[in-house]
């Protein structure tokens, strides 16, 4: 089966921000997106229960160029403020069109 | 007047007993940790039953017998973020969005507290107006409010986070939605709406909260470190702050009209400081401010402060001041 | 007959009204969410307290008795799946898949409604046949069954999805084990039994019944785009189809020798749409249909619709009918 | 003596259905799953609330009346894990890390067989001292130590995991402060403190106990093979040194002027075997160890066969024994 | 500490599937995985509560070969009907030999 | 905006270790570190539940040498008595100098 590079940005960032992250995400035409909950502990200090406010971690499948702007939007509009952590890797998946903007969902 | 007696009945319940248990326990760097399902579950089971069984005693209550009340605790809760945040800020010589936070936190409200004033007077069979939790669910908007307007005039980030942390955020926030969502069904459903739902919702109360304290605790005890780095200015105004507020809180309760019982509530109120809708509302408006300096004093001091000596102390200054 | 009086208690109980703050804090995005270890807790109370209960009542009942009422529920199961399919398929011109699957969630009950229609009952103090709950268990099946075989014809998807969707599958489902395992419990143990888990599994169970459904209406409030979405048929059919269903009941109860709470009960379980079960198998088993059209009819209409305004009418129907 | 009217109620009783249901949904590949929060849940609220009641019993309790049983407890935690270790490694033919580890479990006690002695005594109105929930806690943790400091001689990586498994670790594990911790509470708390708590404590707990051994019942059906692929020494050791146990324990405890309830229950300590706190401080301490050998016969073989047969059967003893 | 090249399977599907897809996992070699629980969102709608079903997030550790059938048989089997999103990358892991198809298990 | 390489250090191991590990990392230079819940299924068996112990997956970023020192430190203070499964892989972050080693924090 052919396997297509694409780029998985994973953000972890407060639980307080999914929706707002989220609809970015999906401004900057993401199909799709993958939450779970998670704890951590980093510069902004712990993050680790109900009333300090928990981690999600946040990952999103898209093409390189999107990537980018979700990096850049990330980095502008939510970093400065919150304690995020964003990190890229670049995968392989089957049907890379299924993540290209909009385009070519497999429904 | 005997101190002594509630005293020692507030410190031996089992409610500040788990708090120190968790405590107890993160000290000792125990592997107790309550998963995300629980501490959320018993945070919307404390919302809830808070709103619902003050919605049910809401009916009835004459708007007459309202008003004056309200007025007092409006004024509390604008004035108390006020003088807060100037005394961090000038004599604390904190950073104007840390003064800010902390104001927030002060000036609304901890139901938890509430919850152990409410036990404390069952204790004594003492009653209270039965707008009292209303009186609850509205005290814990305006001081975020306006600890977060205070706090974002001086702080960039807060500004540009300025899509958040406004009036809508916060009455949609999840501690306004079941605070103020259980009220609207207690207040509709009546008392018979109401003794459908007391057995999960009333009965067990007390149980619930204790439970929820051990988890407290544990939170209370990794972050007794954070205050030993504040500083002892903070210690201070987490302990004498709360006995103003309480203080002021009862004499203008007994201005309002209330009875010994109500003031003795609206005093622990005005006393409590948040540690669950204020920190999640300031966390996300005001991501500059540390949360070590408004998480820690808060759990730390305030609220066992309020509940092993404040509260018997306003309830004592209430009926002195009320019964004379 | 008087519907108002029943009507407004249906509207102003709890459990509607916690619905409705779900539903509304979901529109006005509130950041309440239920975390997945609440949630699925929620629904192993749920379904096994109505299970529990149900067998305790069981012991005792005459086979007899109960044979009559056993082939109506079974009638009901086969028919409205095949005539909801029909309908859906050729007025509603929905794809095959898509009407076999919510054929598949009219066929099967809605454990939320049965319990609001017990509530109900119990209420106006009007009792029913103690195997009505084990008629719940057996009813929620065979419609599920059925769909699936009727959406498998047609979606290429749904048959190499063929190893699932099987009985054994859907009797080995959360929610078959649950239920049909607490109706062995309960069965087993008898009152005996059940006097040892009682104040866990029935005293507080309307107050947890209230707390579930305030999860269900954040996910009915989410989903009420989706309704929109789908049509007007879909949402006309969501309301007429119950109603129909749920007098077919009532009248089959009745000749099947029940009394007015046991042809009620019936008439509900026939109109109630499962939210619970059959979202479950048919996401599994027929993988082509499309949640927006299987879910929201069911959780954002016809519960709604059951519990005010249909519970209420198939009991006044029920007496009238039995009465005369 | 009449052993089968006894052994009918435990088979009937909620709590071993629910477990036997649990066991046959693993089997049945029921997709089943309590989620983390849940099953955390339940351990936190079962360990808390046995602390909590015995606590509170504990006051008015005579240091004169409690040492002798204190001393045949002690006994019987160091004896059980000594001869079980010996045993295993001689006639079992285990590894040595393997008998210490399955050694530990059975030396140590479960709070949950613990439990289902209590109801069974409370079904017959037996009474027993109220320091037998604090023994409970105090013999959880000697024979774990034990168990390790035996596993850790022979094993390298257990050595070098030295640094967990020490006392202190094991003191503040989850289940010794919850116990210990509930035990304190409930003794400073005395009666007034668990009339707050009770409704949520004790009331329910029965419920509760219930399905948490649902939940048991799952990991333990997962589990079975294991027993098979372990051989039929096992399963037999996990009949017969419970049998062992319970009679030496009924024994000593009428030797140290324990009633009929008290030797039962101490009969039931010695009897059951460990599957909450010894499985968490194995895993850590002696690594090595392979849960499959000692997870599977206490779930599986053990605690069945002690609430079924176990239980009435120290009873029978022990009434015969004092009574006589 | 010498470090070998493996490959790692992200699976993220319905949670209704996961021991089907374990079942197969291991009839293609693997020789553990890791699950944990998520919420999301596709082209296959929200999956974010018990009602609506939520998804797990399923990964598996192979050598290039075994990642290969895993891709291929989780795209033939489960990717046609149920929404499922997998992605390849490569990591790289201390004793290859433990993940490779049976042989070579650490214990 | 600039991306910059850094390590992505995953570690799968006993729920039971998190305290011990995080203590670990921070002794190593890691500048923080994410946590989720993980069930899962090895050479040690299965671990799914409260009883049988869960796992952690455990996600801390550091620079090549750290997570050198990180690899080496779990493979030889826990890998050896522990189940726990270890990865390495290689991502791009916008500001590297937040995960070097105490230094450059940005708070
Ligand atoms: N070096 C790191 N590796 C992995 N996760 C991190 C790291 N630093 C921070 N995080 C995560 O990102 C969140 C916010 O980081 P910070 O802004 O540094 O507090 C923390 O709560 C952690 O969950
Ligand atoms: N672009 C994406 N990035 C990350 N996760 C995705 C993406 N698309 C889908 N998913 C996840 O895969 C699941 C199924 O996807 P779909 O079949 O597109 O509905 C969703 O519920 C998400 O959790
Ligand atoms: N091949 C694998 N792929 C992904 N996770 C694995 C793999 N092998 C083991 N694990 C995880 O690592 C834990 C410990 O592995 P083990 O020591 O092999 O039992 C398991 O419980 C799994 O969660
Ligand atoms: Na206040
Ligand atoms: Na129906
Ligand atoms: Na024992």
């Amino acid at each position: 089966m052919q396997l297509s590079e694409m780029r998985l940005v994973t953000v972890i960032a407060p639980d307080d921000l999914e929706s707002r992250l989220i609809g970015e995400l999906k401004t900057l035409g993401a199909t799709g997106y993958t939450v779970s909950h998670a704890r951590g502990e980093g510069s902004h200090g712990v993050r680790t229960s109900e009333l300090e406010g928990a981690n999600i971690r946040l990952e999103v499948i898209v093409d390189p160029p999107t990537a980018q702007r979700v990096v850049e939007r990330v980095m502008e509009r939510f970093q400065p403020q919150y304690g995020i952590v964003l990190y890229v890797s670049t995968i392989e998946v089957v049907r890379g069109a299924k993540f290209t903007g909009g385009a070519g969902s497999n429904r | 007047m005997d101190l002594l007696g509630p005293l020692s009945a507030s410190l031996l319940s089992p409610m500040v007993l788990a708090f120190a248990l968790g405590v107890a326990a993160a000290l000792l760097r125990s592997d107790l940790r309550f998963p995300e399902g629980l501490s959320t579950g018993l945070t919307i089971y404390l919302l809830l039953a808070i709103g619902l069984k003050g919605g049910a005693k809401l009916q009835g209550v004459a708007p007459a017998d309202f008003w004056a009340p309200l007025v007092a605790a409006l004024a509390l809760c604008v004035a108390i973020p006020l003088w807060c945040y100037a005394l961090l800020q000038r004599m604390g010589r904190l950073s104007t969005v840390d003064a800010a936070a902390i104001a927030a936190h002060y000036g609304s409200v901890s139901v938890v507290t509430y919850s152990a004033c409410v036990v404390f007077l069952d204790g004594l069979a003492v009653t209270y107006e039965p707008f009292m939790p209303a009186l609850l669910a509205i005290m814990e908007v305006p001081a975020i409010l306006i600890g977060i307007q205070l706090g974002r005039r001086a702080s960039a980030a807060a500004r540009s986070a300025a899509e958040s942390g406004t009036l809508r955020e916060l009455l949609t926030g999840k501690s306004a939605i079941l605070l103020g969502g259980g009220l609207a069904i207690g207040w509709l459903g009546g008392s018979a709406g109401q003794a459908q739902v007391a057995p999960l919702f009333e009965t067990p109360f007390h149980g619930v909260l204790t439970l929820f304290l051990l988890d407290v605790g544990l939170v209370t005890g990794r972050r007794l470190a954070d205050l030993k780095r504040s500083g002892a200015f903070i210690s201070a105004f987490a302990v004498i702050m709360p006995l103003l507020h309480g203080v002021l809180g009862v004499a203008l309760g007994a201005a309002a009209g209330l009875g010994p019982g109500g003031a003795t509530v609206l005093g622990t109120l005005a006393a409590s400081a948040s540690y669950i809708a204020a920190p999640a509302a300031v966390r996300v408006a005001l991501p500059d401010a540390s949360p070590a300096l408004y998480l820690a004093p808060p759990l730390a001091v305030t609220f066992p402060f309020n509940v092993v000596v404040g509260i018997p102390a306003y309830h004592a200054f209430a009926t002195t001041l009320i019964r004379s």
